[in-house]
Formats: C-alpha cells, sequence, structure tokens
C-alpha cells in the first residue's frame, strides 16, 4: 500500500510518497508558478516516477496547503497547519512547537503528544517577514535565495534593519549599499529582523520546547542561527524541512488507508492491468 | 555662452540634463544607476559634456537631485525630486498644477502654487507603493516582458479585480487569476488598475487640480495612464521626456540659483542655504 | 554617575554628558538614585499629563517614561500588542516584560488614549504585584470636571500613601508646586530662547536637556537647565539660512534624537514644539498657596498645553496654533506624528485646515520611536525648506 | 424555516421596520422641526435626550448600515482623501465621508444636528470624531465625560455622582435648546419602558444557554440589539422585544437553531466585519458552530449581570448605565465576563475577532487569548480584520484560521476517549 500528501504552497508545491511502514520512498518539489492544478499534478507525478510507481498502486492522496481551495487536490483536504503537526511530530516526536516560514506565510503551532493541534498563529495580511520577504532581499542583492544565509554568517557587525515591509526593506537596502555598508551586514540584520518577527508568534503560541522549524525557510542557515540566538535554544531542523506538510499529508492518508479508506485514482479511475489482484 | 547641468540620480537610471544661461536645453543623457552612484554621476556628466564638446569647468553650476543626490561629488547643490519634478514639469506643460512622479520604488504626488512653489505633497508611503515593482513583479508571474504589461492591459475583455494591499500579496492574487483560468491580458488591466486605484488616492489627498502632469520612468506605460485617465477623468500630460523631468528641474534651478549668485543681491543668502546642507552622516 | 553632568564645561559637553540621561531606556540612572535611596520608591509615569507633584510630595521619584526609544529588541510584547498599535504602548509593555524596570516600584496611566487606558488594565495584569494607578484625566472643563479631578488626585495621593508610607501633607505638596513651577519656568525660558535664536538652542540638544528631567529629581534638573542657560549663550554657531518651523503631534511617543538633527541639517529651524510635553504642560505656574490638589486639577482642566489627547473646553486647538505661529514668526508648521497614534492623527487634519485658510505651509510626515532610517522625512523637510526658500511668491 | 412556525422572521423583519421607521423619522425632522441630537451608542443616554423631544442619530449605526451595505469603501476613501489617515477608525472615516458627500446614505438622507451630545464611554476616538462634526456643522458638542470603569466589584459613588451632575448641566443645556423645561416624570415613564425591554432582551440573551442553542448570541444578537441601543425608552420597543421573545421561544420548544447541527459552542469577543458580515457568519456556520455568548451584543450596555434602568433613580441609573458599557470596562473586569460567559454558556471555545478600527476593543485582547489559552486551557481563536474598512478581511487567510482552528477541535474530539481510556 501507498499514500501520497501534496502540499501547494504560494511558491513552491512539495509532494511525499509513503509505503505501508511509513517509509518515505519519495519526495518532489516545483514551482507552484502560475498554474496550480498543473503544479500539483506534476509534483505528484515526479514523486511517482522517483520511486517508479504508477498512480494507481496510491491507494489515498491528501492534499494541503493554500492552493487547495481552488483546486481541491487528491482524495480528502487537511489545513497546513494539521499537515505540519503531523509531519513534524513525526520526524522530531518530542517536537511540542513548530515554526513553519514560507513563501507569504508564517505560522507558529503548538502541539500535544498526538501530534494535536492545540494553539496556532499565523502573520497578518501583509508578507512582513515571510519567505517572500528573503526573495525580495536576494534579488537586489543579486544573490540566489539559498546563498543569503551562507553570505549572512560572514557579517561582522549585523545592520540593524528595521523596516519590515517587503517593497520597502528594498529600498531600505538600496539605501545601505549605496552607504557602502557590507552586504554581509545588511543580510545578517535582514535574518534578526525575520527572527524577531517570528518570535512574537512563537510566544503567542507559548514557546514550548522542542521547537521544529519547517518550511522554504528553515534551510536558510542565517534564519536558523537568528533564532537558536535570540531564543537561546536550538531548533530541530529536517534536511526535509521544506516537505514536512506534504509529509504530513502522506501521514494523513496512511490513517485514511489504515481505515480501509480507497482514494479515487487507486479505486479504477486509471487502467489497472491486475486489478483483479487488487486487493485493497 | 555659459552651461547649467541637473544630475538625477535615481534608484533605477542616472539621468542629466544640460541647459543653457537662457534656459535653453542643450543636451541630456541616462545610463543605468549601478552600485556605484558617484560614478554614474560623473559618467552622465561627462557624456554631457562630450555631446557639447564642452570641459566639466565650462558647466557653471551643477544640482544634483535624486535618492543620490548627496553622492554627486561635484554638485554646487542638492535639490529634492519633487521640487525638480515640480519646476521640469511647469517646463515641459506650463498648464501643470498637479505632478503625479511614478517611480520605480516611490510615488508622488504635487500640488503647485503659480509660482511652482510645491504647495502641497504627498508620499507613497505604504503598503503597495513601488508601482514600478509591482508592475515587474507581475510580469514576472504571468511570464512576460515588462515593457509589454501596459499595451497587452490595453486589450483586456474583463479586467480581473485585485484587492490586496500588500504589494507581494497581491501578487498571489495575481496568480490565483491565472489559475482560476483569466486571460493575461485581464489580470495586467487588474494590476494596472490596483495601481491606478492608489495613485489616485495620492493625487487627490494633495487636492490635485488640472492640469496634472505625468513623470518618472512609469509614466510611460500606456495602461497605467488609460487606467489612470478614467479613475480621475481627465486627460493627463505626458510628455516623451517626462522620465527627464527630475534632471531638467534640476537644470532649470541650478539657472535660477547661478542667477541669484550673480546678482550681488541675495548672494550671501544662497551661499549660506548651500552651506548649510552638509552630507549626512 | 548621577551628577556627572555637573561637570560639564560646554554646551556641547552639557549635552554629551546628559544624552545617556535623556535616551537611555533601562534608567541607570534611576537605578542609581534607587541604590542610594533604598528605602523611597519610583513611580514611572505613562506620558502625558500626569501629576508628578503628587509622587515627589510623597518622597517618591517620579520618572517619565517615554517608550522604547528605538533600543528595546521587542521580544515579548508583539504576542501582546497588535501591529496597529502604536510603539510606545508595544516597547513600554516589553521594557516591563523584559524586566529592565525591576526598580521601577509602580505605574500611573492617565487616560489619554484608548490605548492607553486598556493598557493600565493589561499593565496591572502582568504586574499583579506592582502598584499600578490608572488616572482618569477629565473631560468635561467645569466645576464638577475639578471637583471631580481634585478627587482623583486626593485617591492618588492615599494609593502613594500606600506605597511610599507616609501621606503627603498640603505643606509638601505646595512645596512640590514650587519645585515643579521653577522646572517649567525655566524650560520655558530655554524654549524663549530658542524661539529668538533657534541656531543658537539646536533642538536636537534642547530635546536632550529636558528628556534628562525625565529621570532627574526635579532639584537636579533645576540646577542643570540654569547651567544650560548660562552655557548656551557662549557658544558659537555659524549663522546658517533656514526657515522656521513649529512641530506638532510629538507630544507622547518621542523620535529619536536622529529625526531632529535631520529636520535641522535640512535646514529647519524649530521655534515651537511639543516634544516630551510631559515636564512643561501648564501654560502659567499653578497656584503655589491655597488647597494644592484644587490649584493642580484647576491647573489641568483650564490652564495646559493643548495636544490631541485632552479636550480644549471652551478654548480652540485652531486658534491655539495660529497664536503660536505668530508669536514665534514660523514660516511654517511641520506635522510629525507617531505612526498609529490616531490622537494625532486626527487632530492635524482639523489643524491643517485651519492653517490652509490661513495660508500658511504645512508639510507631515510620520515617525517610529524603532525608526533609524530618516531618508524619506529628510527628503520631505528638504522639500519643504526649499518649497519656501527658492519660490518667494511675493 | 416553514410556514408551520408562526413566529419565526418576526425578530428580523420586525427590527428592518422599526430602524425604517425611525430613519424615516430623521429624513423629516428638518420639516417637522423636529430638534436632532447625535450622539453615541455607548453607554447612551437617549432617554433623556428624547425627553425632551429630540430625534436621535447614532454616527455608528450610519456606518454600521453602511458597511453592511457595502458603500463604505467609498465613504472611508472620500474621508482619506479629506486628509485622514489609513490608520484610523473606519467608522469615523465612514461618517466624516457621508457627511461630506451630502449625508445621504442607503438609509436616506440624514439631518443636521442642533446639539452634539459626546458620550464617549470607553473611546476618546469618539471626542476627536465629534470634534470634527462640531467644525463640519458649527454645531454646540455637549461633552459627557465618562469616568472608565476600574477594576474592584464596587460601582464607585464619585463616578456616579460626576456623570449625574454633567446630565443635570445637559438637561440644563437641552431646556435652552428645544424651550422646554426637564420634565422627570415623562424621563421616568420612558425609563420604565427601556427597563420592560431589558427584561426581555436578557431573557432572549439566556434562552442562548439551551443545547442547542435557539439563537446566535453574535451573528443575530447584532440584529435583534439594535431596538434597545437606538429605540430604548419607547413603547413600540417594548413590543419588539416581546415579538421577538416569542421568536425564539417557539425555536427551543422546537429545538430549531441557528445551525442545522449545533457542534461547537463559542463566545466570540470583538465588533464584526460589517462589510463581510454574511461570508464570516458562513464560515463560522460551516462547522456548525453556534456563538453561544458574546461581548459586542454588550457594546452599548450590560443588563445579562442585574442592571436595569430605574424610574425610581432616573438620572443615576442613566449614569450606572452609562458607565457599565463593555467598552468601558478595564482588562480584568473584561476578562471576568468572559469568564462567565464560558462557564453559564458551557462554551468549547473562544473566538477573539481583533478588529484595526477599535482600538477600545483590541488592545488587551492578545492577554485575553494568552489567559484563557494558558491559564484556563480553553481553545481560542484569534482572528484579524476591520469592522469598517473592507479592505482589511482577507476572506482566504481567515478561513484557512477557522477551519486549522475547528479542524483541531474536531481531532481532539475523537482523539480524547482514547487519551481517557
Amino acid at each position: 500500500m501507498l499514500v501520497a500528501g501534496v502540499d501547494v504552497g504560494s511558491t513552491a508545491t512539495k509532494a511525499a510518497l509513503l509505503d505501508e511502514n511509513k517509509r518515505v520512498l519519495a519526495l518532489a518539489l516545483v514551482d507552484t508558478g502560475a498554474n496550480v492544478v498543473r503544479a500539483a499534478e506534476r509534483a505528484f507525478r515526479a514523486a511517482l516516477a522517483e520511486a517508479r510507481v504508477e498512480d494507481w498502486d496510491v491507494t489515498y492522496t491528501v492534499g494541503t496547503g493554500y492552493g487547495r481551495y481552488r483546486v481541491p487536490f487528491g482524495d480528502a483536504q487537511v489545513t497546513e497547519i494539521g499537515c505540519h503537526a503531523k509531519g513534524a511530530s513525526f520526524l522530531f516526536p518530542a517536537t511540542r512547537t513548530i515554526l513553519d516560514m514560507g513563501g507569504q506565510d508564517t505560522k507558529a503551532i503548538r502541539i500535544g503528544d498526538g501530534a494535536d493541534v492545540q494553539d496556532f498563529c499565523m502573520n497578518d495580511k501583509c508578507a512582513a517577514g515571510t519567505g517572500r520577504f528573503l526573495e525580495a532581499a536576494a534579488e537586489v542583492l543579486g544573490l540566489k535565495l539559498e546563498e543569503l544565509g551562507e553570505v549572512a554568517t560572514q557579517s561582522k557587525k549585523p545592520m540593524k534593519i528595521t523596516n519590515v515591509c517587503t517593497v520597502f526593506v528594498e529600498q531600505e537596502i538600496v539605501m545601505h549599499l549605496a552607504r557602502g555598508c557590507p552586504v554581509e551586514d545588511i543580510l545578517a540584520g535582514l535574518h534578526w529582523t525575520i527572527a524577531g518577527r517570528s518570535i512574537g508568534l512563537l510566544r503567542r503560541v507559548g514557546l514550548e520546547p522542542e521547537i521544529t522549524f519547517t518550511g522554504g525557510v528553515a534551510r536558510n542557515a542565517g534564519v536558523v542561527r537568528a533564532l537558536e540566538e535570540r531564543l537561546a535554544t536550538k531548533l530541530n531542523v529536517a534536511p526535509q524541512s521544506q516537505h514536512i506538510g506534504a509529509i504530513g499529508a502522506a501521514l494523513f492518508a496512511w490513517e485514511r488507508a489504515a481505515h480501509g479508506e480507497v482514494g479515487k485514482r487507486a479505486n479504477g479511475a486509471a487502467p489497472r492491468p491486475e486489478a483483479a489482484g487488487g486487493g485493497n | 555662452m555659459g552651461y547649467l547641468a541637473g544630475i538625477d540620480v535615481g534608484s533605477r537610471m542616472t539621468r542629466s540634463v544640460l541647459v543653457d544661461d537662457h534656459g535653453r536645453v542643450q543636451a541630456r543623457t541616462g545610463r543605468e544607476t549601478g552600485a556605484r552612484l558617484e560614478a554614474a554621476a560623473q559618467a552622465v556628466l561627462d557624456e554631457l559634456c562630450a555631446t557639447q564638446r564642452i570641459k566639466p569647468e565650462e558647466i557653471l553650476y551643477v544640482a544634483s537631485t535624486g535618492y543620490g543626490r548627496y553622492r554627486v561629488l561635484f554638485r554646487q547643490i542638492q535639490i529634492t525630486e519633487m521640487t525638480c519634478h515640480g519646476v521640469g514639469a511647469r517646463w515641459l506643460f506650463p498648464g501643470t498644477r498637479t505632478v503625479l512622479d511614478i517611480g520605480a520604488m516611490n510615488s508622488r504626488a504635487l500640488r503647485l502654487a503659480d509660482s511652482g512653489r510645491v504647495a502641497a505633497f504627498r508620499m507613497n508611503d505604504r503598503c503597495a507603493s513601488g508601482a514600478g515593482r509591482f508592475l515587474e513583479r507581475v510580469a514576472k508571474a504571468l511570464e512576460v516582458k515588462l515593457e509589454d504589461v501596459g499595451e497587452l492591459s490595453l486589450r483586456a475583455q474583463n479586467p480581473q479585480p485585485i484587492s490586496s494591499i500588500c504589494a507581494v500579496l497581491a501578487e498571489s492574487e495575481v496568480i490565483n487569476h491565472v489559475t482560476a483560468g483569466a486571460s493575461v491580458e485581464d489580470i495586467l488591466c487588474g494590476a494596472h488598475f490596483s495601481i491606478a486605484e492608489r495613485l489616485v488616492a495620492l493625487v487627490r489627498q494633495v487636492g490635485a487640480q488640472p492640469e496634472i502632469t505625468l513623470t518618472g520612468g512609469v509614466s510611460k506605460n500606456a495602461g497605467l495612464v488609460r487606467a489612470l485617465e478614467e479613475r480621475l477623468g481627465v486627460k493627463l500630460n505626458v510628455s516623451p521626456h517626462s522620465e527627464y523631468a527630475g534632471a531638467l528641474g534640476a537644470a532649470l534651478l541650478a539657472r535660477a540659483r547661478w542667477q541669484r549668485l550673480a546678482d550681488a543681491v541675495g548672494g550671501a543668502r544662497v551661499q549660506s542655504c548651500e552651506a548649510a546642507r552638509e552630507e549626512p552622516a | 554617575m548621577e551628577n556627572s553632568w555637573e561637570e560639564a564645561r560646554s554646551w556641547d559637553e552639557l549635552v554629551e554628558r546628559c544624552t545617556p540621561l535623556a535616551t537611555d531606556v533601562t534608567l541607570p540612572s534611576v537605578a542609581a538614585w534607587k541604590a542610594a535611596n533604598p528605602q523611597r520608591k519610583v513611580v514611572g509615569c505613562f506620558p502625558v499629563y500626569t501629576p508628578q507633584e503628587l509622587m515627589a510630595a510623597a518622597g517618591a521619584l517620579p520618572v517619565s517614561l517615554f517608550g522604547g526609544r528605538g533600543q528595546v529588541e521587542i521580544d515579548h510584547a508583539d504576542s501582546r500588542i497588535q501591529s496597529f498599535v502604536c510603539s510606545i504602548a508595544r516597547s513600554t509593555l516589553e521594557l516591563g516584560l523584559a524586566g529592565h524596570w525591576k526598580h521601577v516600584d509602580g505605574m500611573v496611566v492617565p487616560s489619554i488614549c484608548d490605548v492607553a487606558r486598556n493598557l493600565s488594565g493589561v499593565w496591572q495584569r502582568n504586574f499583579p504585584e506592582r502598584f499600578t494607578f490608572y488616572l482618569h484625566l477629565p473631560q468635561n472643563v467645569s466645576a464638577a470636571g475639578v471637583a471631580y479631578y481634585r478627587g482623583e488626585l486626593e485617591r492618588l495621593r492615599q494609593r502613594l500613601a500606600e506605597l511610599t508610607g507616609a501621606l503627603a501633607s498640603d505643606d509638601a505638596l505646595r512645596q512640590s508646586i514650587r519645585l515643579f513651577n521653577r522646572n517649567r519656568a525655566l524650560l520655558g525660558e530655554l524654549y524663549q530662547r530658542r524661539a529668538r535664536g533657534p541656531e543658537q538652542w539646536p533642538t536636537a540638544d534642547l530635546y536632550v536637556l529636558a528628556g534628562a528631567g525625565n529621570v532627574l529629581p526635579r532639584e537636579e534638573h533645576n540646577r542643570l537647565l540654569e547651567k544650560a542657560l548660562a552655557l548656551g549663550e557662549t557658544r558659537p554657531r555659524p549663522k546658517r539660512d533656514s526657515v522656521r518651523v513649529v512641530v506638532r503631534g510629538a507630544f507622547c511617543e518621542q523620535p529619536p534624537v536622529e529625526l531632529l538633527r535631520v529636520l535641522e541639517e535640512a535646514g529647519c529651524a524649530v521655534v515651537d514644539d511639543d516634544l516630551q510635553i510631559g515636564s512643561r504642560f501648564f501654560l502659567e505656574p499653578a497656584p503655589e498657596d491655597g488647597e494644592p490638589l484644587t490649584s493642580l486639577a484647576e491647573a489641568y482642566l483650564k490652564r495646559t498645553v493643548l495636544t490631541a489627547v485632552n479636550t480644549p473646553g471652551p478654548r480652540s486647538r485652531n486658534e491655539g496654533l495660529l497664536a503660536t505661529v505668530a508669536a514665534t514668526a514660523a514660516h511654517g508648521v511641520i506635522f510629525a506624528s507617531p505612526k498609529f497614534c490616531e490622537p494625532a492623527l486626527y487632530d492635524s487634519v482639523l489643524l491643517k485646515q485651519a492653517l490652509e485658510k490661513r495660508g500658511t505651509p504645512f508639510t507631515e510626515f510620520e515617525y517610529e520611536e524603532k525608526m533609524t532610517v530618516f531618508e524619506s522625512i529628510r527628503m520631505q523637510a528638504e522639500t519643504f525648506v526649499e518649497s519656501i526658500l527658492f519660490f518667494s511668491e511675493k | 424555516m416553514g410556514s408551520s412556525y408562526q413566529h419565526q422572521g418576526v425578530g428580523r423583519d420586525r427590527q428592518k421596520e422599526l430602524l425604517g421607521q425611525w430613519y424615516g423619522r430623521l429624513e423629516n425632522a428638518p420639516r417637522d422641526a423636529t430638534p436632532v441630537a447625535y450622539l453615541f451608542i455607548s453607554g447612551n443616554i437617549g432617554e433623556l435626550l428624547r425627553s425632551f423631544g429630540f430625534e436621535l442619530l447614532f454616527p455608528e449605526v450610519n456606518a454600521l448600515q453602511c458597511g453592511v451595505k457595502k458603500v463604505a469603501g467609498d465613504f472611508i476613501l472620500k474621508a482619506e482623501d479629506l486628509g485622514y489617515s489609513s490608520d484610523v477608525c473606519g467608522y469615523v472615516k465612514n461618517d466624516i465621508g457621508l457627511a461630506s458627500s451630502g449625508n445621504r446614505g442607503p438609509f436616506g438622507a440624514l439631518p443636521k444636528p442642533d446639539l452634539l451630545v459626546c458620550n464617549y464611554s470607553g473611546c476618546n476616538t469618539y471626542i476627536k470624531w465629534f470634534e470634527a462634526l462640531a467644525e463640519l456643522y458649527g454645531a454646540r458638542v455637549f461633552m459627557l465625560d465618562v469616568p472608565y470603569r476600574r477594576t474592584g466589584a464596587e460601582q464607585r459613588t464619585e463616578d456616579v455622582e460626576y456623570v449625574v451632575k454633567q446630565l443635570e448641566q445637559l438637561a440644563r443645556v437641552c431646556a435652552e435648546i428645544t424651550g422646554r423645561p426637564y420634565d422627570p416624570d415623562r424621563l421616568s415613564r420612558s425609563l420604565e419602558y427601556s427597563r420592560q425591554a431589558e427584561d426581555l432582551w436578557v431573557k432572549i440573551l439566556h434562552a442562548a444557554r439551551h443545547r442547542p442553542s435557539p439563537l446566535d448570541a453574535f451573528f443575530e444578537a447584532v440584529f435583534f440589539m439594535a431596538p434597545i441601543y437606538v429605540l430604548r425608552g419607547l413603547p413600540e420597543c417594548v413590543d419588539y422585544y416581546r415579538a421577538a421573545w416569542e421568536e425564539i421561544e417557539e425555536r427551543r420548544i422546537h429545538r430549531l437553531g441557528p445551525v442545522s447541527e449545533e457542534r461547537f459552542r463559542v463566545v466570540l469577543e470583538g465588533p464584526p466585519p460589517w462589510p463581510h458580515f454574511r461570508n464570516f457568519w458562513e464560515l463560522f456556520k460551516r462547522w456548525g458552530v453556534c456563538c453561544v455568548a458574546s461581548t459586542y451584543s454588550k457594546v452599548g450596555g450590560i443588563w445579562d449581570f442585574g442592571f436595569r434602568h430605574d424610574p425610581a433613580r432616573p438620572l443615576e441609573s442613566l449614569a450606572e448605565y452609562a458607565i457599565n458599557c463593555y467598552t468601558n470596562w478595564n482588562w480584568e473586569l473584561r476578562r471576568q465576563m468572559l469568564e462567565r460567559y464560558v462557564a453559564e454558556y458551557e462554551a468549547d471555545a473562544l473566538v477573539i475577532h481583533s478588529v484595526k478600527s477599535c482600538r477600545s476593543f483590541s488592545v488587551g485582547q492578545a492577554d485575553v487569548r494568552e489567559y484563557f489559552t494558558k491559564e484556563r486551557g480553553l481553545p481560542t481563536l484569534f482572528v484579524e480584520s476591520d469592522l469598517a474598512d473592507p479592505r482589511y478581511f482577507s476572506e482566504a487567510q481567515i478561513r484557512n484560521r477557522i477551519d486549522a482552528f475547528f479542524e483541531a477541535l474536531e481531532h481532539r474530539r475523537l482523539t480524547a476517549p482514547r487519551a481517557g481510556a
């Protein structure tokens, strides 16, 4: 039995494929781009290809992510919050608090032992201090997103960046550059500012350890360091941090499948050579 | 004959205008600002001199403007964009009472008194500022060229509304529209109207009176002009030189200052005023 | 440490030595005072109109708390104060929650605005063991209002007695009123001299010298101001071309001192302002004899400097501003409102209309105590100066 | 709900009728030479003004109507053109925009004020609001200063006396303007009507204690509450609540409720997002959520803890009422109120709707949230938008939060027994 989770994020769409023992068989990531339906399908297909399986082998698929209302993908939908809780506590069972920083949403989630969501908070109606904020910075500085963290670690004295507005921070950066301020110091300042924004959210749900950091931004060493410094504690960061939502979705799918539910792809929607033997 | 120069060091482009001592425009040049503002300023000045085959010392007086105005090391005085755009717009369209300067990052509205004095002004200092950047992002999201967005938007059948105040979140609205199968033209049209919406608010807040003149880099975008004219219900002045309005205004003000200096009257006053403006720490 | 200003030889040195007093939000000088007077209490006063005469008379040290002045890393308060609320509310709570104000024994919060009013309850919840007093400033200018405010002051006097262990006597209160009147007179003198010669008395410097009074005992601050008045005349200043402006809106949350420097660099000579109004909010000295609480109540309701947060009664804010502009021969008015400060933002609309009618130039911008980039404000200030300097419409 | 019920829909229809008639009286006030007083809903002293023959106009109610009728956005922009910041109260901007574009709204034309009574319980913004209107109309302002209600169970007599003194001043001003003397008997008669209406209103609110609750104490109550705030003291107001009570009784008997299946009972803190009222309600209905108590329905005054207007103590009881509206209570008193609601109405969760416009509501809500989640272990949902400004409502985000919240509640219900075993 195989199960899948697809997480349609604002910038990237992720898919995860698990087997009956909850082992991760494949992970896939594609740019969401303009067409959410296509992105979800492509990510799903990419995961199938990597695991060398067909979609009818997948018993159940759960969709999540901001795109889920516009394109209900898969057999059921669960909110990102539920999926991140699920995924994070699967990878780090001691997780009590989750910080998820994605393209334009930052979430803080508190969970119980059952990965049950006890409390959560999100940034308000603006992209302030989200992944998009870093993208904008990267653009202005002419760097690649994944380079930011590395560069920032070379900073001697971080610049104070007050702007959290993604549009204005560009002006602030341009101004600091014009003043001949080193790029690494500007970046270090940015990371510090972003960390501050998310700490506000984390405090709202209560900073119960362990804290697991998920989402695209979790791959940015600079932000991780800034957060650990300001929180004076280590954070769990998984190599597949960006896929945790998708993995969580797949785990929900696994539960449904375990309860004997069968998704539309599996029960004969597609041609199935050994349909007779199909014992799900 | 004497020359006077205006140098406008903007976030994207650095432009210069050379006028003679009768205030006639003799030359103009422009280039990407890049990272080194001083160099860009020097370069446009040299280009000016080259076009007229004159030496820099033959330029009697230089006024700098734009966000890099303090980085123009050879300036005699620096003057803000707003003052310069006001004067520049007046020169391009003498009937100008209101100026809307749409830059890549900032937009500003000015109301001019009869003398050309800036009587009221407002900068877009809120969410969804940066009309230029916003269009760049939208163009990127729609995978079309920035130069084309204006024209494309004119072909819209049923414009798609964009409600978000945050330029960044507006981007994801754009993406949603694409998902919903809306045409690129309709989305672009919506994007232009959403910018126009905010620019109009800016213009209204200074108590706009006709004629209204557009200046700045984005003023050439036909789609935006159309959207603005529809929202404001008046025709707008747009000149092929409008992105030079800042440098032009600076050059004209340079001339005025130089003449004041020339007349003993007020000379001392002018001197002290310039002394008063040190490079900020 | 707390007397280091005494050794200042020059104006600049005095300003330099006062800067930490005026700007260090962790209040080291107050900690030093507390160490020297372990048995006495420190009472924090939220802006704007707190009757500090009462605390002084009760033997406590009144300290004007003007938020974080951009120096505190907001770590706890973001989770308590929504993003659309002013910075001073946020940073004030932060300083408390982060434990920077352990040496502040109590807090008095006057009813200046909706945020402050609710903040009093929030403060009480987060610091239940500490003295917190919500002070209702009457908005009804009448005998009833005076009587009620006198009652409020009496209640404050009683509560303070619980804190300090001694009830402030009428004589102590009269003494205290005299002391504060002196302080207001000295500040008034400093302001008048600046109005006469703004380049001789830079606003950024006045801001620091007046600011030292937020944390110093009044006796000491009075001596400091006397010294400032003496030193200020002597310092030579370059004559420079500038426009005379009145600054309004900055009475509660305070701008970074850099902002004032930017204004002056841009060519604005500030001739009047409502910065740190806390220390000088009576137009005339409060009557020094007679029943002290009544005299304070009368003074507050009838003779205060009007800001956006107190009711003018029969007086008019518009007339008041126009009169100030005339009296100081100002070329224009700058409305500097703290971001999200509703009272200031409402008020400026009506004041601007009044100035428009008079043909007095004005400009406006918003600031935040935590701002570090002043480019856009510099540009607005320069444009404003240019609009007056370059185009004489006569 | 089918024709088999005789009282259903009465509360809504009759409310529309009454408000329509009231706006009609306002439109004709100039023709009928009826003096008009503007005042605010919170802790209003309408009975006193009506006893002098004033017709009452509540700028907040106009703002609310514009919000619901989706015209607020344009009025707000108009006010921002006049120089009002995008960060100040949307109600104020709506009203200024309305007043400076002919004072004609979806409810018809509005008369100019003969008197502005700034009864500003719990809101300094009211003062700035009426200062602006005074400038606009050149009308006289009476500042009714209502002290904030502080911690301490007992009502402070000096506060009441202070307000009573001011009411006497106000009575003199009214007599001056209308030429009518102050008539205590007339006032007492109308306060008797107030008392009767209040008894019925409280019965309606308390009906939400039943399972399933026969009414939504937020989404429906905000309509049912209108008459008690704007027409209190008039006989038709009493008739209205009698009719509304019958509707609720009928629902209780037939176990009818606002949602087909009541799955979650919540207490709601904060005002509604008027421009998106329906969508907002739908987002909760989808999860079978019923609001069993709310603070916004007490924004004008609080009766469910026993207060009633008292014909025998006219000015005193008006003063006590003025002091005790929700936003004039400090943090601790608000917390106690919510605590009681959660217990008495057996709520599963607390929902806080934080609006940018109203700092009187908003400041302190985060501490409320913190208290209930951390100290009482009560699940609390926090959503932000605005009560008047349509620009601050992002449906996708709010929907996401609401779904995630009730998804989690449901998940916990499923796992709860297992945890117990």
